[in-house]
């Protein structure tokens, strides 16, 4: 075990994501989340979804990169599928550039398709984004370079043209720093909360794009010790195999411990 | 259906070849990869279905490679892939960004026959904006228009590779619920599957095991390869090896750590076997 | 999901739906249509995937039937389809004549959530005249122009009926190889699905049944029919019943030979049941 | 046994026809077959393609309606998807209705859709005339109801308007009277053979549509006594499952007895 869990009070930065994730999911104002699809390599969105069914919500998760008993027979196909048939209520994205009009950028940097710096690629996001019910988009790392003032290529469009076919937007980014929700109509992120030992001037210093703020700022929630308990233990439980690698970082635990 | 050496199946790809290759997390044939590197293939050109790993990854470095269309090239957890990275930023491969569901229709219409099938989304996405090949039409069954929609062409690779649980002698192959992979068999001109094992029997005559396998008809020769995905999971046979994608990442990041990756995997397993 | 008795499966087909059955080779559900019978269902909207057989004669002979969408109704070796005949002369259901491929593309395109699917052939064909609902549109990936080619719209049966070999208690259903059913299950609204059995466990699990499993998240409601198929076969469980085919093609010759097959096997098996 | 079939001199319409279908599936002057799928309720292709095989030749068969063990895992989906892809080389037809230019009607007679006479429909047909690398029309029936000057409704063409996608045609029809060649270019069939006790001028009087025709008419081969072994033995036993009614009929052969 790794000490640095042992406390509830000791919140790992991707606990705490991964609650604000969970609250945004249950937003009773949002269209409800019955099915939520989580793509490849999004732990902390995985995460929030697995402390979302153990407390209680009888949601359908389809996690894509579940190597064994995963809901799939057609690999990710049948989950671009579900989503065209408009089945899917909630998706997940992160960005290698999120803008303040919700583009996202997975390609890269500089010239196409990312001379200066290559990201892997925009697997699903292109058609996710506008097919999905809604959208959290999640990232870590909230700095200037990539909260930016306008993505260098957009994978993904935070918003569309007047009659092109979409089902859904963002509802809300969240990041290592903070929350914010997305407006589609406006085009325009409002901050909702910043994480402990941030301020609306350091949101403001850390983000590239413009946005609205409240005054003051709302702080973001803590995880409950019910919820701490959850993630460190049965949700963990589920993620070991498919994220080995997040489960040991951040809970402090290893497959084979489980498999032992 | 030839059931061949290893080596003499990596053989049967030809410099140029439009080769489509599934990802790390369904199939992917990493030791048939190895063996084309071994073979000397040249001027790949690699479809990811719909998205690459470590044998992208390897025969990029490997110098096997003159393209890759795919929707993402990375490592999972392991990172980025570093020699795509390299490669793209030394302007020794072209690369063609596609979105995952894109990819699977492009195949699909090649499966079907038709020679284009429509896709939701992608409108606004900067990757339409870089495929000359994609159109956009406004949908004729939408009363009174306005309503754009993408169109994407068929596209047959011409070889299909990946790795199953078993053959059998027929060459009919097991990939269980992986029907995805189907998909790119019926697409592809020719397809070349690595095994676990040869199964004794007619697969197809098999009620359970019909439902995952790929009829022999799309199949044109089968090596065994025991491990054949490895360091990658094969369905419920055997799990990730993640210790070795860091090991490869970690030497990926230069030139010459990737030749000793190559040397210790990939170069020294063969000389091992002829020994 | 909901395991249900048989006949509370059977009303939860509106009257009027759009209900998708699979052919008598490919787990018709023939019992849940003599179930709906007995429900006294009224102008269903049929779709045969691709054709059509017992199920859809029974339920045009019980005058459950407002209209049927097929590309063939027949009784195979037992011979035309009697009571879809006497209807169609009688001008008692509408018929719209289609092409398989055209069925199974349509259903395609809703699965992919697209509105429109491409097809080759037909052109030519009467079939297509018909079609108001089909366009022909000029190939735009034709150099030149000048290859027309069919575009068949998107079709969501509001119900997709089926008999599967066995259910789990999630709701995932067994159907083996035969990977259409999946399609319909994926284009439909809501699948409702009769099983032989209930199997102890979560199908999706096992890597062996999860290849010919169907997601709960396409199936509605489930109800257990033990030889529900019958007198079609059932996979490798049971085999077609030829005897009581050339039985009902012979007593629904007529309209009274056709109300005795009803009292001896349709409503008289629910009345010793629920004894 | 069926005694009516206990001697090789005593042979069957059924096997006259399966013969005559199997030579003109070998005829070099066609492209190879290496793959022919045979649809439903089609037992006398399906026979000829056994014998076929049978005869050492190592062709492909896909038969659509053998309950088990048939090669497709997504029922005539897969079938349909062969042929788009250009990999069926031969296909069978019949027709309620076959004209002289090879159109076939399995929709019925009178005002659409067969007020006076339904047929059960199309089936694949109209996909699989023009996508098929050949086709072999059939038709035990040879009457001039059958075999008319143009038929009341066209469920597939027999040859299609100038750019139209297609890749094969009829190579020839096959009855219980006679055997003719196609001609797509010329739109128009030729009286190949009239099988035995038939005349040119019995077949000119049963066809409803102009061809033309040879002087003399050469006769339909017999089969040979090996290819009526071969029918008799192996290949009833292979279509026993799928055809029962077929087998008992034509072969005096019951399932039962060869379950037993």
């Amino acid at each position: 075990m790794g000490a640095a869990v042992d406390t509830p009070s000791d919140i790992r930065p991707e606990e705490r994501m991964a609650a604000a994730l969970a609250a945004l999911i249950l937003d009773p104002a949002a269209p409800p989340a019955r099915h939520i699809a989580v793509g490849a390599a999004s732990p902390i969105p995985a995460a929030a979804c697995w402390l979302v069914r153990k407390s209680g919500h009888p949601v359908r998760l389809s996690l894509l990169h579940k190597p064994s008993g995963n809901p799939f027979t057609a690999g990710t196909r049948e989950l671009f599928d579900l989503t065209g048939q408009g089945r899917i209520d909630l998706f997940f994205l992160g960005g290698g550039q999120i803008d303040g009009q919700a583009n996202i950028n997975l390609i890269g940097t500089g010239d196409w398709p990312g001379r200066a710096a290559r990201f892997p690629g925009s697997f699903g996001s292109a058609f996710m984004y506008l097919m999905a019910n809604r959208t959290i988009l999640f990232r870590e790392e909230h700095s200037p370079r990539v909260m930016v003032p306008r993505v260098d290529h957009i994978s993904a469009p935070g918003v569309s043209a007047p009659g092109v076919f979409r089902r859904g937007h963002a509802q809300a980014l969240v990041t290592g720093r903070s929350v914010f929700r997305f407006d589609p109509a406006r085009a325009r992120f409002t901050l909702a909360s910043a994480h402990p030992a941030e301020s609306a001037a350091s949101i403001r210093a850390a983000t590239g794009f413009d946005y609205d703020a409240p005054d003051p700022v709302p702080a973001t929630a803590d995880p409950t010790p019910d919820q701490l308990a959850l993630l460190r233990g049965p949700v963990c439980d589920e993620m070991l195999e498919t994220y080995p690698e997040f489960c040991r970082r951040v809970f402090g635990r290893s497959a084979t411990e489980a498999a032992a | 259906m030839p059931i061949l050496p290893l080596d003499r199946l990596a053989v049967l790809v030809p410099d140029g070849a439009l080769l489509a290759l599934p990802p790390d997390n369904s199939l992917t044939p990493a030791e048939f990869a190895r063996a084309l590197v071994r073979a000397g293939a040249r001027n790949l050109r690699l479809l990811g279905v719909p998205v690459s790993g470590y044998a992208t990854d390897l025969l990029i470095g490997a110098g096997c490679v003159a393209s890759v269309q795919s929707s993402g090239v990375s490592l999972g957890e392991a990172g980025f892939a570093p020699r795509f990275s390299a490669a793209l930023k030394a302007g020794t491969i072209a690369m063609t960004d596609a979105t995952c569901p894109a990819i699977h229709t492009m195949l699909q219409a090649a499966e079907k026959g038709v020679p284009f099938m429509p896709l939701r989304g992608v409108l606004g996405s900067d990757i339409l904006a870089h495929r000359a090949d994609w159109k956009v039409i406004d949908n004729p069954f939408a009363a009174g228009g306005g309503d754009p929609i993408v169109l994407l062409p068929a596209l047959s690779p011409d070889i299909a590779a990946f790795h199953a649980m078993m053959a059998d002698t027929e060459g009919n192959v097991y990939v269980g619920r992986r029907h995805e992979l189907a998909t790119i068999a019926h697409a592809a001109r020719r397809s070349l599957v690595t095994v676990e094992r040869i199964y004794d029997g007619n697969l197809l005559e098999d009620e359970r095991l019909a439902a995952g396998t790929i009829s022999a008809t799309y199949v044109e020769a089968v090596a065994v390869a025991e491990r054949g995905a490895w360091p990658a999971a094969l369905l419920d046979a055997y799990s990730a090896d993640p210790a070795h994608y860091a090991e490869y990442a970690r030497l990926a990041k230069t030139e010459d750590g990737f030749r000793t990756y190559l040397d210790r995997y990939v170069r020294r397993a063969a000389a091992e076997a002829a020994e």
